[in-house]
C-alpha cells in the first residue's frame, strides 16, 4: 500500500511538470502584435512547415540529425525578441531578423545582404542603399524601401541610442533605393559599423512602438526575412524553426542546412561541456576548461585551429589602471607594470594555449594592418623583469623594507586587482599578473568580489567616482573598425560616472588622442585613417593607458558526430559564433556550409 | 538501583532531598563511563575516525606544507602517477592532497564554532521557549519562526557583498547564528512535554528556580537528546558551509573542502574525469560528519543501560 | 498457601561486579494475606518486587524458586513468565503516574492491552467501569487521556487496570511515595478494599513506610542490605518488634505518617554496607548497638514464635 | 482552541512581515547599481544607449523612487501577488519566473520528502527492534545522512549519467522535445527527474532513519513501555505505542528541516542545472538579480511558513499532550 502510495506520488510530481512545462512554454509574456493595415503578423510558425512541404513529422520532438543545438549566447531565459534590444534571445537578429550588408572580419570585406548594394556619392556625402527585390516577411508580405528607410529611422531612436541621430540628417526613398544625407562629414566608420548591425523591420508592424518604451515590445514570435522564425522559448531553450521561403535560396543559392536550432540556455560551463562531449551539443560558444586536451582526446571534437591557439582571437583583454589615482597616474610607473607582466604565463599556464597574448598595441589581429611596426617596435612595451625594476627605480620609486616599491612619499604601494568572483580563468589569471609584479616589486593584491561589486568599482556611481586600483577588461569585440577601439580608449569628454559609463575606465585624459579617434570616425580611406591609427599608437604606446595583455577566444568547440564541415582555418573561414552581431559577421554561412554527418 | 532512568523518573520522595535524585545517577554513570566507552564498537571507531581526520587536519599541512593554491606539479595529474602528489593533482596541477588537509581544517573550524554557537543559542531558546511558556514561548517562538523562515542565503548575500574578502571564521559565525532554529524548536518541543511529568512538578514544588529546574532535571532528561542536536548542528555546519561554499559563497582566498567541489565543478573535472577531485573532499566530509553521528550513538548507548540491553 | 518464595536470589550486573540486592529471600504470603515489605531504599525491597514479576536487563536471577498456588513460576524465563504477568502476578508500579501512553485514551489503551492478552474487551468492559465507579472515578476516565487525570487519579486508574483479571498476587510498589497525605490514605484503603472484593487473592506492599503498612498490611517483612531481617504480624513488628534494626525502625517513628526514606536512620550512626561484597556473617552488625562476637557468623531466619521470624544472634543465638 | 491558533497566526503574520522587510531591503542594500550591472551585459553600446538604457531599467524597476515610496509600492504589489521584474529575465515578471520553475522543484521535493520520511522511519523503526539491522541500515543511514546533497548529485550523475549514460546528465526534459501531454515527453521527464530525486531522496533517507532510530528507542525505555510489558504485553503493542510516539518529534522535524532542505534541492539541481527554484537562485545570484532573489525567497517565506503552521495543527491534532498543555498556557 505504501508502495502504491509512492508511485502516486511519483505520477502526481510528474503530472505536475508536465502541466507546467507545458505552460512555461508559453508563460513568457507576449505583447500580442495588433494587425497594422495589410499585415497579418500573427502567423502560426508551427503551421508554416507542415503547409510547405516540410517533414511532416510531429513537430515537438526535433529529430536529431535536422537539428542544430547551440550554445553560449544566452545567459538568462529568452526573455525578449525585440531585435533592437541588446539583450534579444540568441539569433533574432542574424536568424530572423537580418541586415542590409554581412561583413567578413577575416577577409575585411562587405557583402550586400537585404541590400543588392550601397555606395557613396563622389563627395562621400551621401549614401544610398539599392533595397533587395523579391524578398519577402516570413507573414509573405513583400520587403520595400519603405522598410528600409523606416529601420533606419527607427534605429536612430534615443531609447535605443545607437550615435546614428547625431549625424544622419534624413533618410529618404527613392523608388528601389534609400538616400541617406549626413550632416557634416559622415561619420562613415559608425554608419558602415550600423550597415551590418541595423536589423531590418516591417515598418508595417513596428509603426506604433516607435517610442520611448519601445523595449516593453517583446516581439515574441515576430515577422522577419529571415532563415529561422521563432518555434518556442522555455527557461532554458530558444528555440528556431527553418523558414522554408527565406529569400537567399533563390536569390543567392543559399539554403541554411538545420531544419531547427535549439539554443541551450548556458547553466555552467560545465554542463556545457559534458553536452557537447556526450555530442548533445553540436556548437559549443562558452569558454570550456582543458579544450585543447578534449580535441586530442578523441571526443570528435574540433576547433577552428588544430593547434594553439585553437580559437580565433575575439577581443583583448587589458589590464585597465585608474589613472586617477598614484601611483597608477604616472606613465612611467604604468610602463614598469607592463613590463613586469608575462601574459605569457597566464596564455600558458592559465589557458593551455587557447588564447595568444596580445599585440602591444592590443589591436586585434583582424586589424593588424592598422598597426604600426615601426612604432610598436620603438616604443612597444615587452615583458621584461629587470627592465621594470629598473625603470621603477629611475621614475623614483624606491623599495621598502618588505620588498616592495613605495609612493615617492614613502607610503607603501598596494593595488588591489579586482576580476568578478566566479569567472574561473579571470581568477587564476589575477593570480600569475600579481606573481609577476611581486618579481618586479610591485605588489598587486588579487581580489575576486562578486561581480555587482567589480562593475560598481569601475564605473563609480552618481555620488561616488570609480574607486577600483585595476581591474581586467575586455568590452571591445571584434568589429568592422579599429574605431571602436580607440574611442573605448581614449573616450572625451569623461563620461559621467554611473552605468553609463561604458568606455575609457581608466578615466586617461587626452584632448589630443580623442580628436585623432573623431578624426578616424570621420575617415573612410584606409592608408589615411592608418596614418590616424600611427599617430594614436605613439601615444597609446607612450603613456600606456591601457595594458593590453592577451586575445581572448571566439571561444568555439564543434562536435562532429552529427553536423560536420565546420568553419576552420583549412575549410572556409567564417566567424563559428553565435553571439550577437555574429551572424552578420559571416556566422550565417556556417549554417549553409555544415553538412549532416554520415 | 542505577538505572538513570529509575533515578530521573522515580519522584523524589523527600523534599528538602530532591536535589540529590539527579546528581546520584549521574556520579554512578560517570563511573561506568569509561568501562562501557572501552568496549562500544561504535564510539572506538567513531573517535578513531574522528582522530585520523584530525590528524590530517591539524599535521597534514605542517608535514606537507605545499600551498594548495599553488601549482605544485604538472596538471591533472592521476593520484598514482606522481609521489609527491599522492592524491594527484588539479586543473591546474595544485595539490589536491594539499588541498584536501587544509578544506578538513576549516570544516574543523566550522563545525565546532558554528555548530557550538548554534547549539548554545537553541538551547538557550529551546528550554526557556519550553518551560516558561505563556508569552515568553510566544515571543522566543516568533523570534526562532522569524530566523527560521529568513532566507540566510539572502541575508548572507547582503553581508557578503560588504566584505571584499570573507574568511572561515565569517562562515562559522554566520552559520551558528543562522543554524539553531530548529534546535531551538525540537528542545522546546521536548521540554514541552517533559515540563508535565511529575518529576517536574514535584520539583517546581519545591520552590526550586526555574533555571534549576532547567538544568538539573530538564536538561539531564534529555542530555542525549541535547548531545544528539549539537551532533547534528556541527555536522550540520559543515554541510551547510560545503552548500555555501558550492554555491560561491564560501571564502574567498582560502581553502575548504566545498570549494574544492565548486572548482571541481566549475573546471570540468566531471568531464574531464578528474574524479580524485571532487571524490576526496565529499569522503571527508562524510568520514568527518558520519563519524561525529556514529559517536553520537555510541556515547548514547553508554550513557543510557536500557539501550546497552538492547 | 498462595506464594512461597525459598531462598530466591537475585543480584545487580554491574561493571564492579554482582550487587547481592537480593540475597536468599524465604518467606510466603498466605491467600487473602497483605504483607509490607519495608526497608530502607537500596535494601532490596523493589528488587524482590520486581524478580516477582518481570527481571529487567540487569538483574540477574541466581538461585531459589518461587511458587505461586501450587505453580513453580519460572521468574529467570521471560517467555516462561508471560502467562504469569497480568492474570496471576500483577504490579502497580512505583511510576504509576507516568505509566500509560500519554498519547492514547485510557479506555482505548485499556482495549488494546487487554485484547492483546487474548480477551474479548467487551468481555470486561463492564467489570472495567464497576471497578472504575468503585474507586470512585467517573467513568469517562476512559475517554480521558492521562495527562488530563490528576495524580490521584492515574493512582488510582492504574490500580484497576493492574487488577482487571483479578491476578492471585498483587505487587504494589512504592505506590503512595509520589502522594500527598490524604491520597495515600485512599489509596491504601483501596488495596484494602480490592482484596476483600476479591480483586487480588494476596498482596506484596512495598514501601519505605511503615505507617502505611501499619493501616494496611496484615503482616510485615523488614528488609535489611538485601537479607530479610523479621517478619511477623503487623502489630507485633510494631509493638514488639525483636531485630535490633526493626526495634530502631519502629521507635523512629515518631508519629503516623513520616517518611524517612533516604534518611539516615535516628541515632544508628554509619550506613549500610555495599551489596558489592557484603561482609560475612550479620550485614547489620557493623551498626548494630547489641553486636557480639558470634555475629560475624550468618544468622539464619528462623521462626521464633508462631508467624514471627528473625535474623538475629541476640534473639536465636542460644538455642540455635 | 480558537484563542491559540489566533496567537498563531498573529506570530507567523509578525514573522511574514519582518522575514519580507528584510526581503525588500536585499537589492535596495546592496552595494553596486543592479542596472549598471545589467547595462554592463550589454557592452559595446555608446555612452549614450547606455545612459538611454539605463534610465529605461530604472523607471521600469522604479529605482529612483524614495526608499518609502518604494517601500509601500512593494507591499502594495506583494499583496497584490506581484513580486516584481526580473532583471535577468531583462524585464520579465518574476512571479512568472518562479511559477514556471517551482512546479519542477515540488515535483522533486514533494516526493524527496514525503517518500524519505515514511521510509526513513520505517527503517529507523525496524533498525531500533533488530540488532542486525541496527547495524546494517544506520551505518548506511550514517553515511547517507552525512553526505553532502551536491557531492552524491555529482556521483550519481558521474556515474549514471557520465560514465554509463543511464540517465540524461542535466535539464528538465530532453532539448528535442516541446512539453506534450504524450507518452514520449513524459518517459523523458521522468527520466530527467531520477537522479536530482534519488540524490534527495537517499541523502533524507539516512537523516530520518536515525532520528526514527533514535526517538522510538526513548519510546521504548519509557515507564509506558515498561508497564506494558511488566502486564505481559505482547512486544507488537509496546513497539506499536512508541512508534506512534516517536512519530511526534519526526512530525516537527519535518517542517524544521524543510530550510535546510530546500538548500539541499538547490544545489542538487544546480548539479543537474534542473530547472527549479534552486536552479533560479543561482540563476539570479550569477547574475545579481537581486529583484529575482527577492521573489524567491519571498516565495520560500511563505512556503516555510504554511509548513509550520500546517504543522503546528497537525502537532495538536496527533499529540494529546500539546492540546492540554495548550489549554492550560492559553487559559
Amino acid at each position: 500500500m505504501q508502495v502504491g502510495k509512492s508511485r502516486v506520488l511519483a505520477l502526481l510530481a510528474a503530472a505536475s511538470i508536465v502541466a507546467s512545462a507545458c505552460g512555461s512554454s508559453t508563460a513568457t509574456p507576449t505583447v500580442a502584435p495588433t494587425t497594422g493595415p495589410g499585415a497579418t503578423p500573427t502567423v502560426a510558425p508551427t503551421a508554416a512547415p507542415s503547409a510547405t512541404g516540410l517533414p511532416a513529422t510531429d513537430t515537438t520532438v526535433y529529430p536529431r540529425a535536422q537539428t542544430l543545438y547551440t550554445s553560449g549566447k544566452q545567459w538568462g531565459a529568452p526573455s525578449t525578441w525585440n531585435p533592437l534590444d541588446p539583450n534579444a534571445a540568441m539569433g533574432v537578429v542574424g536568424l530572423q531578423y537580418e541586415t542590409l550588408f554581412l561583413y567578413d572580419p577575416i577577409k575585411d570585406v562587405y557583402t550586400p545582404w537585404l541590400a543588392s548594394g550601397g555606395s557613396w556619392d563622389s563627395t562621400n556625402t551621401t549614401y544610398t542603399i539599392n533595397v533587395r527585390q523579391g524578398v519577402t516577411w516570413s507573414d509573405g508580405s513583400a520587403f520595400t524601401a519603405a522598410d528600409v528607410a523606416f529601420s533606419i529611422n527607427l534605429y536612430q531612436n534615443t531609447t535605443l541610442g545607437s550615435d546614428l541621430f547625431t549625424f544622419v540628417k534624413a533618410v529618404t526613398v527613392s523608388g528601389n533605393n534609400v538616400v541617406v544625407t549626413f550632416q557634416g562629414t559622415p561619420a562613415y566608420q559608425e554608419w558602415n559599423q550600423d550597415l551590418y548591425n541595423m536589423p531590418m523591420v516591417p515598418a508595417a508592424i513596428w509603426t506604433q512602438y516607435n517610442n520611448e518604451n519601445i523595449f516593453k515590445f517583446l516581439n515574441q514570435n515576430g515577422v522577419g526575412t529571415g532563415p529561422y522564425m521563432y518555434k518556442t522559448a522555455a527557461q532554458d531553450r530558444m528555440v528556431w524553426v527553418k523558414n522554408p521561403n527565406w529569400w537567399a535560396t533563390a536569390a543567392l543559392g543559399l539554403s541554411v542546412q538545420p531544419t531547427y536550432i535549439v539554443d541551450i540556455v548556458n547553466s555552467s560551463n560545465n554542463v556545457a561541456l559534458g553536452e557537447l562531449l556526450s555530442g548533445g551539443l553540436d556548437l559549443d560558444n562558452n569558454y570550456l576548461p582543458g579544450i585543447a586536451q578534449l580535441v586530442s582526446g578523441g571526443y570528435n571534437i574540433t576547433t577552428y585551429f588544430a593547434g594553439p591557439p585553437y580559437m580565433l582571437a575575439g577581443n583583448t583583454a587589458w589590464l585597465v589602471p585608474n589613472t586617477k589615482k598614484k601611483p597608477l597616474d604616472d606613465p612611467a610607473f604604468r610602463k614598469a607594470l607592463a613590463e613586469a607582466i608575462n601574459p605569457q604565463n597566464v596564455v600558458v599556464k592559465d589557458y593551455g594555449n587557447i588564447v595568444a597574448a596580445a599585440n602591444p598595441t592590443g589591436l586585434l589581429p583582424v586589424w593588424d594592418k592598422y598597426v604600426d611596426q615601426t612604432v610598436v617596435k620603438n616604443l612597444g612595451v615587452t615583458f621584461n623583469t629587470a627592465k621594470a625594476k629598473a625603470d621603477l627605480k629611475a621614475a623614483g620609486y624606491k623599495v621598502g623594507s618588505d620588498g616592495f616599491v613605495t609612493n615617492k612619499d614613502g607610503s607603501p604601494i598596494k593595488l588591489n586587482l579586482e576580476v568578478p568572483d566566479g569567472w574561473s580563468d579571470w581568477m587564476e589569471a589575477e593570480n600569475l599578473i600579481a606573481a609577476d609584479a611581486a618579481l618586479a616589486g610591485i605588489n598587486i593584491n588579487p581580489t575576486h568580489p562578486d561581480d555587482a561589486t567589480v562593475v560598481n568599482d569601475e564605473k563609480g556611481t552618481s555620488s561616488a567616482a570609480p574607486t577600483f586600483d585595476l581591474v581586467i577588461n575586455n568590452d571591445v569585440q571584434i568589429g568592422s573598425t579599429p574605431w571602436t577601439y580607440y574611442d573605448y580608449i581614449f573616450r572625451q569628454p569623461e563620461i559621467a560616472a554611473g552605468p553609463a559609463r561604458n568606455r575609457n575606465y581608466e578615466q586617461y585624459d587626452n584632448a589630443k588622442a580623442w580628436a585623432l579617434v573623431q578624426k578616424l570616425d570621420q575617415t573612410l580611406d584606409v592608408t589615411a585613417m592608418q596614418a590616424i591609427t600611427s599617430q594614436l599608437q605613439t601615444i597609446q604606446l607612450t603613456d600606456e593607458p591601457i595594458i593590453p595583455l592577451w586575445y581572448n577566444g571566439e571561444w568555439s568547440q564543434v562536435n562532429n558526430s552529427v553536423w560536420t564541415n565546420w568553419p576552420s582555418d583549412t575549410t572556409y573561414h567564417v566567424q563559428p559564433a553565435t553571439w550577437n552581431g555574429y551572424w552578420q559577421m559571416g556566422a550565417i554561412y556556417m549554417l549553409t556550409n555544415i553538412k549532416p554527418a554520415g | 538501583m542505577t538505572a538513570a532512568t529509575d533515578a530521573t523518573t522515580k519522584p523524589s520522595p523527600v523534599v528538602d532531598d530532591a536535589a540529590k535524585v539527579p546528581t546520584a545517577p549521574a556520579r554512578r554513570a560517570r563511573g561506568e563511563f569509561l568501562f562501557f566507552a572501552l568496549r562500544s564498537k561504535k564510539f572506538l571507531i567513531s573517535v578513531a575516525i574522528l582522530l585520523v581526520l584530525m590528524c590530517v587536519a591539524i599535521l597534514g599541512p605542517i608535514i606537507d606544507p605545499t600551498n594548495p593554491l599553488a601549482q605544485a606539479g604538472l596538471p591533472m595529474r592521476h593520484p598514482t602517477l606522481d609521489p609527491g602528489n599522492w592524491f594527484g593533482t588539479t586543473y591546474f596541477g595544485e595539490d589536491v592532497f594539499a588541498q584536501f588537509a587544509n578544506g578538513l581544517r576549516a570544516s574543523f573550524f566550522v563545525g565546532l564554532l558554528g555548530g557550538g554557537l548554534g547549539a548554545a543559542i537553541g538551547m538557550i531558546i529551546g528550554f526557556v521557549a519550553g518551560y516558561r511558556g505563556g508569552w515568553i514561548d510566544e515571543i522566543l517562538n516568533m523570534v526562532t519562526n522569524v530566523f527560521l523562515v529568513i532566507p540566510t542565503l539572502a541575508v548572507l548575500l547582503v553581508i557578503t557583498s560588504y566584505l571584499q574578502a570573507r574568511g572561515v571564521m565569517f562562515e562559522a559565525i554566520f552559520i551558528g547564528f543562522t543554524s539553531w532554529p530548529w534546535a531551538a524548536r525540537a528542545i522546546r518541543a521536548q521540554t514541552f512535554s517533559l515540563r508535565s511529568r511529575d518529576f517536574i512538578d514535584l520539583a517546581k514544588l519545591s520552590g526550586r528556580s526555574g533555571w534549576k529546574v532547567i538544568v538539573f532535571e530538564i536538561a539531564p532528561n534529555m542530555s542525549s537528546y541535547l548531545f544528539l542536536t549539537y551532533i547534528l548542528l556541527f555536522g550540520g555546519a559543515i554541510l551547510i558551509a560545503a552548500s555555501l561554499d558550492f554555491i560561491g559563497l564560501g571564502p574567498t582566498g582560502g581553502m575548504s573542502l566545498g570549494l574544492m567541489m565548486y572548482n571541481a565543478v566549475t573546471w570540468a573535472a566531471l568531464q574531464l574525469g578528474i574524479w580524485w577531485w571532487f571524490i576526496p573532499p565529499g569522503i571527508g566530509i562524510i568520514a568527518l560528519v558520519g563519524a561525529l553521528y556514529v559517536m553520537n550513538v555510541g556515547l548514547d548507548e553508554i550513557f543510557s543501560p536500557k539501550l546497552r540491553e538492547l | 498457601m498462595s506464594l512461597q518464595v525459598s531462598d530466591l536470589r537475585v543480584y545487580y550486573r554491574t561493571l564492579a561486579g554482582d550487587v547481592k540486592a537480593l540475597d536468599g529471600a524465604t518467606f510466603s504470603i498466605a491467600d487473602k494475606e497483605i504483607m509490607g515489605l519495608a526497608g530502607e531504599s537500596g535494601c532490596g525491597k523493589s528488587t524482590l518486587g520486581n524478580s516477582l514479576i518481570r527481571l529487567d536487563g540487569r538483574m540477574k536471577y541466581v538461585s531459589g524458586s518461587v511458587n505461586l498456588d501450587g505453580a513453580e513460576v519460572p521468574i529467570w524465563d521471560r517467555v516462561g513468565m508471560i502467562p504469569f504477568r497480568f492474570r496471576e502476578i500483577s504490579v502497580v508500579p512505583q511510576y504509576a503516574m507516568s505509566a500509560m501512553n500519554p498519547t492514547r485514551k485510557i479506555g482505548m489503551m485499556i482495549a488494546e492491552l487487554v485484547e492483546s492478552r487474548g480477551t474479548e474487551f467487551r468481555e470486561i468492559k463492564g467489570e472495567l467501569e464497576r471497578r472504575i465507579d468503585l474507586v470512585g472515578l467517573d467513568r469517562d476516565v476512559l475517554k480521558r487521556f492521562p495527562i488530563e487525570l490528576s495524580g490521584g487519579m492515574k493512582q488510582r486508574t492504574v490500580m484497576v487496570i493492574s487488577t482487571l483479571f483479578d491476578p492471585s498476587l498483587l505487587i504494589a510498589d512504592e505506590i503512595t511515595s509520589a502522594l500527598d497525605v490524604s491520597t495515600q490514605r485512599a489509596v491504601a484503603e483501596t488495596l484494602v478494599s480490592f482484596r476483600d472484593h476479591g480483586f487480588v487473592k494476596s498482596m506484596l506492599v512495598i514501601t519505605h513506610d511503615v505507617s502505611i503498612l501499619y493501616q494496611i498490611a496484615d503482616s510485615i517483612l523488614i528488609m535489611y542490605a538485601g537479607k530479610l531481617a523479621e517478619k511477623a504480624p503487623t502489630s507485633t513488628i510494631i509493638q514488639q518488634p525483636r531485630h535490633p534494626y526493626t526495634q530502631m525502625l519502629v521507635s523512629s517513628l515518631p508519629e503516623v505518617g513520616v517518611r524517612y526514606a533516604n534518611k539516615k536512620l535516628a541515632g544508628i550512626p554509619g550506613s549500610p554496607p555495599s551489596l558489592l561484597n557484603p561482609p560475612t556473617g550479620c550485614r547489620f552488625r557493623a551498626r548494630c548497638p547489641l553486636a557480639f562476637a558470634r555475629c560475624v557468623e550468618e544468622p539464619p531466619f528462623v521462626e521464633v514464635d508462631t508467624d514471627h521470624s528473625v535474623a538475629c544472634w541476640k534473639v536465636t543465638g542460644t538455642d540455635a | 482552541m480558537r484563542r491559540y491558533f489566533g496567537r498563531k497566526l498573529f506570530t507567523y503574520l509578525i514573522t511574514f512581515f519582518v522575514a519580507a522587510t528584510i526581503d525588500w531591503m536585499i537589492p535596495r542594500f546592496m552595494p553596486g547599481d543592479p542596472v549598471a550591472g545589467l547595462v554592463s551585459q550589454t557592452n559595446g553600446i555608446s555612452p549614450t544607449a547606455a545612459q538611454a538604457l539605463a534610465d529605461y531599467y530604472y523607471k521600469l524597476f522604479g529605482l529612483k523612487e524614495s526608499l518609502p515610496a518604494q517601500y509601500l509600492n512593494f507591499w502594495n504589489s506583494l499583496l497584490h501577488g506581484n513580486l516584481g521584474l526580473s532583471v535577468y529575465g531583462h524585464g520579465t515578471p518574476v512571479t512568472d519566473m518562479i511559477m514556471a520553475a517551482v512546479p519542477y522543484t515540488l515535483a522533486l521535493l514533494i516526493p524527496a520528502i514525503l517518500l524519505s520520511w515514511w521510509a526513513g522511519n520505517t527503517f529507523g523503526a525496524l533498525a531500533a527492534r533488530r540488532k542486525w539491522l541496527d547495524n546494517t541500515v544506520l551505518p548506511v543511514g550514517y553515511i547517507l545522512t552525512a553526505t553532502p546533497y551536491m557531492w552524491l548529485a555529482l556521483v550519481l550523475s558521474f556515474v549514471l549519467a557520465f560514465s554509463l549514460r543511464l540517465f540524461p546528465l542535466s535539464g528538465g526534459y530532453g532539448f528535442n522535445l516541446e512539453p506534450t501531454l504524450t507518452w514520449l515527453f513524459f518517459t523523458d521527464l521522468v527520466a530527467h527527474w531520477v537522479l536530482p530525486f534519488l540524490s534527495l531522496f537517499l541523502v533524507m533517507f539516512g537523516g530520518w532513519a536515525i532520528g526514527m532510530r533514535n526517538m522510538i528507542i526513548y519510546e521504548l525505555e519509557s515507564d509506558y513501555s515498561r508497564y506494558l510489558e511488566t502486564l505481559g504485553a505482547p512486544q507488537s503493542l509496546v513497539r506499536k505505542y512508541a512508534f506512534r510516539n516517536a512519530m511526534l518529534p519526526q512530525i516537527t522535524g519535518l517542517a524544521l528541516q524543510l530550510g535546510v532542505i530546500v538548500a539541499g534541492a538547490l544545489v542538487t539541481e544546480i548539479v543537474f542545472s534542473y530547472p527549479g527554484v534552486g536552479h533560479l537562485v543561482f540563476a539570479a545570484i550569477q547574475s545579481e538579480d537581486y529583484f529575482l532573489l527577492q521573489g524567491i525567497f519571498m516565495f520560500i517565506i511563505i512556503g516555510v511558513l504554511l509548513a509550520n503552521f500546517i504543522v503546528d495543527i497537525v502537532y495538536v491534532i496527533v499529540d494529546p499532550r500539546t492540546r492540554v498543555a495548550m489549554r492550560g498556557g492559553t487559559a
